[in-house]
């Protein structure tokens, strides 16, 4: 079954991490605390591409694991489902308020939470900043929104939200910005797939 | 705040000193001096910046009518020209009772 | 309900007070006279600068009004308004003193100190004050707040020295507005959007059931014209500054730690059981206390160790020939507002007690024994029982004693090594004849925190820092100070914790010749103002105003 | 032929059948304070039309919170109906997913956020009404599924007291308790007996006692303190030129500085002029302090309120000779009958307002704030049904007309400049641009210019009502609209012509003297003067207390 990107995986062995250059201390350190990673986008055979967080906001790094080697796997809207676990002190963050407002406005999709809030719900460590970004991921869209619709949803969501949100449509593996989508600068969009970006006319295809 | 300064060519010489006001928030002082050239000068110190194209219609108004003539030395805590014109129109009585 | 003085600017109610065409307005609007310090920080000035100076008849006696127009600045004295009042209360003095009646009343409108002439404020209101105190001797000096305003800050100090005070119920007095309480001690301990508090504490009735004001009359121009003259002609004092052993003993009775109601002070109040208060001089002890600048310098100049007191709050000794005296910090004190070495409710009473002792004694002497004052004030007490007591009473006293010492002989130097902020520096410095301080930079001198001062004026910390720096008016330093000329001398090789021979010999010289420097000079604060720095830069509107005064008075 | 089977009752089942579903939290009409969310969410179900009692004054502010922390899986896409948006839940509700649509009247403390919701799609509204409107509609094709009031007290039966605040609650009620829809009250106390009934317990399904009492602000309580010198100037412009010229008899004062300058000066200025006993002894008006001391100077015969006012209980209960007073000594008002009273039975409405637009449009719609007009659209405007005649009403009947009939004076008082200096007069309207920004249908505008019949400044009057084309009624306007832009196109030239026609009055026409506009002029000066007047009776809240 393919893992879609950004879920996130438990390893089994922290250890068996496999990369193209040496592993840095802080990704030992990172999966000694966690042994969490994140699906990259990318071609899925017995093994999975993924990428290790670290507690820097610019520590990311790329590896692969095998799929033996995962123990259990997190949706997106996995996270979502665990915010009713976040102590008090957490959720007064501007990134959580933000997610608290916004999880009513959303419920003609299937979506969840991608980046370090995600991380802090599924795994309970502290990763959130007063800074932190809330990254959305709608997952499979029922049906292709239109330009204006997509546009109106996002000032209602961007209205709801006090911190800078990032929503990515993600369709299978590939994955755009709703942002670019709605105000539609141009008239093609940047798709990441599977191979790398490329420009499509209809990102819903 | 800003100084503003303005020239009236103007007719009726006061012989009296005015001082009419209070520079209390939206309100302001006017202090008339006599001179003896045929204009009156206006020395204005406002604590509302950008209003000098006001201050000349009201005061162009003002003079249009009453054509006052000595030096007025305006103190102005963010008066509207509503006040202004009231204030103005005090000198005038101060002016008539006295004289 | 129609014929009110509160509704009257400042300028109206000087003359709805007197009778009808006798008012003479002195250094008004048309002598272009504004405040210098003002236009330079972007604020627009007054011609008048906030102050009125009218002379006239009030049913037939010979009066000179000082009205305060509190709705501009809010009423506070600045360098240009202040030195009006101290000319225009010099002539009155002098007038008096030639057998020629004329009698002041001043309207009290008026936050205190204009915060941004912080520093002349200051000055103005100890110079004030002296006046106003010498001027008691010949005239009851009568005080009127008919409100809006009210009387807060520096002023409210002014307040108490006055023989009598009329007031309508729309008054309040007090030495801290709430705001500046609520900022500096928290909204627990003053609450200053509840009107009520407000009103049922600093309001008339109350300052009026508590002795803090005389009469509470209807805000009518007619009853304040009647009440006057009656207070003129049965010349009523309350001697209000000197009820120092009343207040002593209302001050044992009281729980610090209690916030009192109104009622219960007021009950306090009426059950006083009066007894004499002395302090003993300070003694070496065994137990080394918290260091302080004040406590610091008390103890090398007396040379007495650890030095103790009966009040742990108030250091004074005889050594040499010399009466010092200190207020320093006393980290257990059950009043909790005075632990860092503020002036609180007690410490302005002590200090008032041990001068009116010194003057006692020495009042037959010749040669009456100077007074050395040790400065390290941050504030005065800003506390919630502070106000409802009425600290600015305390203070009041405090500054009387040390004007009566002076204007009897007793040459009276402040020595600056610490802070000198505020009320706490009119109470315990300014009321000396010559200021000698140290040119170190943690000393403080100004009339309010930086917090408050910014939160009063609108300003951000940063904006007021700014302004402060560019306007000796308002500086905070020691050396900006220096510009006013307000300083006999600024020592500048000693450092506020020196302990060295070699400064305490530099200290005392400076002390010394400060004393000598006082041999047949006036008793007056006049130094502040004529020495060659201020006539030249520091105070040169102050002396402007004089100038006019002397031309404009007869 | 309809089937035989069809359910004429499907609406009442439907009720029947939410009530039962909460029957183990109701107690013969009683519920928990502690239920009262689990309550809504079972008794709410999603596309419910929802009212929610947030009048001017008086909040039903445990409802509305409450309501604001139901799950929204169970409850969504409500569509709420407010005559006013007050307090911060109201909009809570629409972004926490709850709510999504919204008529109302008035939003004016959360008129900036409003905005911002509706152009940012969380809230869709349906319309804009005015009160008198939107309570209409209650009774047409908005009748309620469920309504959410506010009462001071209920009886272990279920009778309910409103008391002086009754406001608009008997109009929501009845608009549900006889169309299926279900009343939920919420109570600040339970008693064995009330002081009268104002609410039968017929009407009522549900009763919560709330945590604290509802919400209650003095809305209407303006302090003479702040009334300024050309306030008074056009308050003696207005008594002279508009009150006494049109002998006019009953009204209804906007709420403002203005207007409490007219109430102020009635006892003094008003009595010089002669003029008690002839001009406007009748009042549909909150009980606004500012008016004691006419009260008691003998100029008001009656005053019927919309509401209460915080702090004149006392003053009113003993003088029912002047107001609506229950047996039980407490005021009724009632703001449904308050409007209908506004619209048919006054000679006049005295307002303000923010801008002017050359034509005499108003508007309180400024850049970015969507605030509603409440009532001001209706007491502002000439109902052309009407058809009972009276002396003012008749002054301004067209002479060259023999089928015209009277009309109503709209009046409205405003400084050429605003405080911060902006000009009232404009050439457009912001409102103009916030309909643009909000997809509204219809620019906001609050009085039509049709409307307005007299605009006074500190200039002078425009009788507009007497101006006979577009253009005259522009240069009216801009005759007294000092040195804003509209009015530097005027010059003494035309303001000369105006006046001759009687179209434009300067203080001096109406001899009015500029310099007897001191505040010495007011009957009161300060709120402690109101409390002398009222003998003590009058109890101001203690955010305007100024005297010891």
């Amino acid at each position: 079954m393919e893992l879609i990107p950004h879920t996130l995986i438990k390893l089994k062995n922290k250890d068996l991490i496999y990369a193209d250059t040496s592993v840095p201390a802080w990704v030992k350190k990172s999966l000694e605390i966690s042994s969490y990673s994140v699906v990259r986008r990318g071609f899925q055979s017995e093994y999975i591409p993924v990428g290790i967080r670290g507690f820097k906001k610019n520590q990311r790094f790329a590896a692969c694991i095998k799929k033996s080697n995962i123990e259990s796997t997190y949706l997106p809207s996995d996270a979502l489902k665990k915010i009713d676990t976040v102590p008090n002190t957490r959720l007064n963050l501007p990134a959580f308020q933000s997610l608290l407002k916004i999880r009513n406005h959303l419920s003609m999709f299937e979506w969840g939470v991608g980046g370090s809030l995600q991380f802090e719900l599924i795994t309970g460590i502290p990763m959130v900043t007063e800074k932190s970004d809330l990254d959305l991921l709608i997952t499979c869209p029922p049906v292709p929104l239109s330009h204006k619709e997509a546009n109106q949803l996002l000032k209602k969501l961007q209205f709801l939200s006090t911190v800078h949100l990032d929503i990515q449509v993600l369709n299978h593996q590939n994955g755009f910005s709703l942002e670019e989508f709605a105000l539609q600068r141009n008239k093609t969009i940047l798709v990441k797939t599977m191979v790398g970006p490329i420009l499509m006319d209809d990102p819903w295809i | 705040m800003e100084k503003l300064y303005f020239k009236f060519t103007t007719t009726q010489p006061v012989t009296k000193f005015v001082h009419v006001g209070v520079v209390a928030s939206g309100d302001l002082e006017i202090i008339l001096r006599p001179n003896n050239h045929s204009y009156s000068t206006l020395n204005i110190i406002t604590g509302s910046d950008g209003f000098k194209s006001t201050w000349s219609n009201v005061l162009s108004r003002f003079f249009d009518r009453y054509p006052l003539q000595g030096d007025f030395e305006i103190n102005d805590f963010g008066a509207t020209p509503g006040v202004v014109n009231l204030r103005l129109s005090q000198v005038m009585e101060v002016l008539k009772n006295e004289q | 309900m129609n014929n009110s003085l509160l509704e009257l600017n400042a300028r109206e109610r000087a003359v709805a007070l007197l009778d009808k065409d006798t008012a003479q307005e002195l250094i008004g609007p048309f002598d272009n006279i504004i405040s210098p310090h003002l236009i330079p920080q972007n604020i627009v000035p007054e011609s008048d600068d906030g102050v009125i100076i009218m002379k006239g008849q009030l049913k037939h006696l010979n009066c000179v009004i000082i009205s305060i127009e509190g709705s501009f600045q809010g009423g506070g004295i600045g360098e240009v308004g202040g030195a009006k009042i101290v000319s225009a209360l010099e002539h009155t003095l002098l007038d008096n003193k030639n057998g020629e009646k004329v009698y002041p009343l001043i309207i009290f409108d008026t936050g205190g100190v204009r915060l941004q002439e912080a520093n002349y404020g200051l000055l103005s209101i100890s110079e004030i004050q002296n006046m106003i105190i010498e001027l008691k001797q010949y005239v009851p000096v009568i005080g009127l707040i008919p409100g809006r305003v009210g009387s807060f800050g520096g002023m409210s100090i002014t307040t108490a020295l006055m023989s009598y005070i009329i007031t309508t119920d729309k008054a309040r007095i007090g030495l801290n507005g709430p705001e500046v309480i609520e900022q500096e001690a928290g909204a627990r301990e003053f609450d200053s959007s509840d009107k009520n508090l407000i009103w049922n504490t600093l309001g008339a009735k109350q300052r009026k059931a508590t002795g803090i004001v005389d009469e509470v009359i209807d805000d009518d121009v007619d009853a304040f014209r009647s009440t006057i003259a009656k207070t003129i002609l049965e010349k009523k004092d309350s001697n209000r500054d000197q009820q120092v052993n009343f207040y002593l003993s209302l001050i044992e009775t009281l729980d610090p730690a209690h916030m009192l109601t109104t009622q219960e002070y007021t009950n306090l109040y009426r059950h006083v059981s009066v007894h004499d208060h002395h302090l003993n001089s300070a003694i070496p002890s065994d137990y080394p206390t918290i260091t302080s600048r004040g406590r610091h310098w008390f103890e090398q100049l007396t040379q007495i160790k650890n030095a103790h007191s009966d009040i742990p709050t108030v250091l004074h000794a005889l050594v040499n020939g010399y009466e010092y005296i200190s207020i320093v910090p006393d980290k257990n004190n059950n009043f909790p507002r005075v632990r860092h070495g503020e002036v609180g409710l007690k410490e302005g009473y002590t200090v008032a007690n041990v001068i009116n002792d010194l003057i006692d004694r020495d009042k037959d002497k010749k040669t009456k024994t100077p007074i050395v004052i040790i400065v390290d004030v941050p504030s005065q007490a800003y506390g919630y029982n502070e106000e409802l007591v009425g600290i600015h009473m305390s203070l009041a006293a405090s500054v009387s004693a040390y004007a009566r010492a002076r204007q009897a002989g007793h040459k009276i130097i402040s020595f600056i090594p610490g802070d000198a902020v505020s009320g706490g520096f009119l109470a315990h410095g300014l009321q000396s004849n010559r200021l000698i301080a140290l040119n170190d930079s943690s000393i403080t001198i100004q009339a309010m925190s930086k917090e408050s001062a910014a939160r009063i004026t609108n300003r951000s910390l940063q904006e007021l820092e700014q302004a402060t720096k560019n306007t000796p008016a308002m500086a905070y330093d020691i050396k900006n100070y220096q510009k006013l000329g307000s300083l006999f001398y600024l020592i500048s090789n000693v450092k506020s914790y020196d302990s060295s021979d070699y400064a305490i010999n530099i200290v005392k010289n400076a002390i010394n010749s400060a004393i000598s420097d006082l041999e047949n000079k006036p008793t007056d604060l006049s130094f502040r103002y004529n020495n060659k720095i201020a006539k030249e830069s520091g105070r040169v509107a102050t002396n402007k105003i004089r100038l006019l005064m002397d031309k404009q008075w007869n | 032929m309809t089937n035989k089977n069809h359910n004429w009752a499907s609406q009442r089942d439907e009720k029947n059948l939410r009530m039962a579903n909460a029957t183990s939290i109701i107690n013969n009409k009683f519920v928990r304070t502690e239920n009262a969310k689990e309550l809504l969410e079972t008794l709410i179900q999603p596309n419910d039309r929802v009212v929610l009692e947030g009048d001017n004054q008086k909040q039903a502010s445990f409802l509305s919170e409450t309501l604001a922390s139901v799950d929204c899986a169970r409850i969504h896409d409500l569509h709420m109906i407010m005559s006013s948006v007050s307090r911060p839940e109201h909009l809570d509700i629409f972004e926490n997913g709850i709510a999504t649509k919204l008529d109302f009247s008035f939003a004016g403390p959360q008129s900036n956020r409003i905005s911002k919701m509706i152009s940012s799609g969380i809230l869709k509204i349906g319309d804009i009404h005015t009160y008198l409107e939107l309570y209409a509609r209650l009774f047409v094709d908005l009748t309620p599924n469920v309504v959410l009031v506010a009462a001071d007290k209920a009886d272990k039966q279920g009778n309910l007291y409103t008391g002086y605040n009754t406001e608009e609650t008997p109009v929501i009620i009845e608009s549900a308790a006889f169309k299926n829809g279900i009343v939920i009250v919420q109570v600040s106390e339970i008693v064995d007996k009330l002081p009268r009934v104002d609410i039968p317990s017929d009407w009522v399904d549900i009763i919560i006692q709330s945590d604290k009492p509802y919400q209650l602000e003095p809305l209407f309580t303006r302090d003479p303190q702040n009334i300024t010198e050309l306030q008074i100037l056009m308050g003696m412009m207005a008594i002279r030129g508009i009150y006494e010229k049109h002998h006019v008899q009953s009204v209804n004062h906007g709420i403002g500085f203005n207007t409490a300058a007219i109430e102020l000066l009635l006892p003094t200025y008003g009595n010089q002029l002669g003029l008690k006993g002839k001009i406007v002894p009748y009042w549909e008006v909150n009980p606004t302090p500012t008016l004691i001391p006419a009260i008691e100077n003998g100029w008001i015969k009656s005053i019927h309120s919309f509401g209460g006012e915080v702090g004149m209980e006392q003053y009113i209960s003993a003088r029912p000779d002047v107001f609506f007073v229950g047996k039980d000594g407490t005021m009724r008002s009632n703001r449904a009958y308050g409007q209908m009273a506004g619209q048919y039975a006054l000679d006049m409405f005295v307002g303000s307002t923010l801008q002017i637009d050359k034509y005499g449009n108003s508007s309180t719609v400024t850049n970015g704030r969507l605030s509603g007009f409440g009532g001001a659209p209706n007491m502002g405007s000439n109902p052309t049904g009407r058809r009972h005649s009276s002396t003012a009403w008749q002054s301004l009947k067209p002479t060259d007309n023999p089928l015209a009939k009277g009309q109503k004076l709209v009046v409205q008082i405003v400084e050429t400049y605003n405080s911060a200096k902006k000009p009232v007069f404009v050439e457009h309207l912001d409102a103009e641009k916030v309909q643009k920004e909000a997809n509204l249908e219809n620019v906001p505008i609050m009085i039509y210019s049709e409307d307005t019949t007299h605009i006074v400044t500190e200039e002078g009057i425009a009788y507009l009502y007497k101006t006979n084309s577009m253009t005259e009624r522009q240069e009216a306007i801009e005759a007294i609209a000092g040195v804003t832009p509209l009015g530097l196109r005027s010059n003494a030239k035309k303001l000369n012509q105006l006046r001759n026609k009687g179209i434009v009055a300067l203080p001096e026409d109406l001899k009015v003297n500029r310099l007897a506009a001191k505040r010495s002029l007011l009957a009161a000066k300060n709120m402690e003067d109101l409390v002398k007047w009222s003998k003590g009776l009058y109890n101001p809240p203690a955010k305007f207390r100024s005297w010891s």
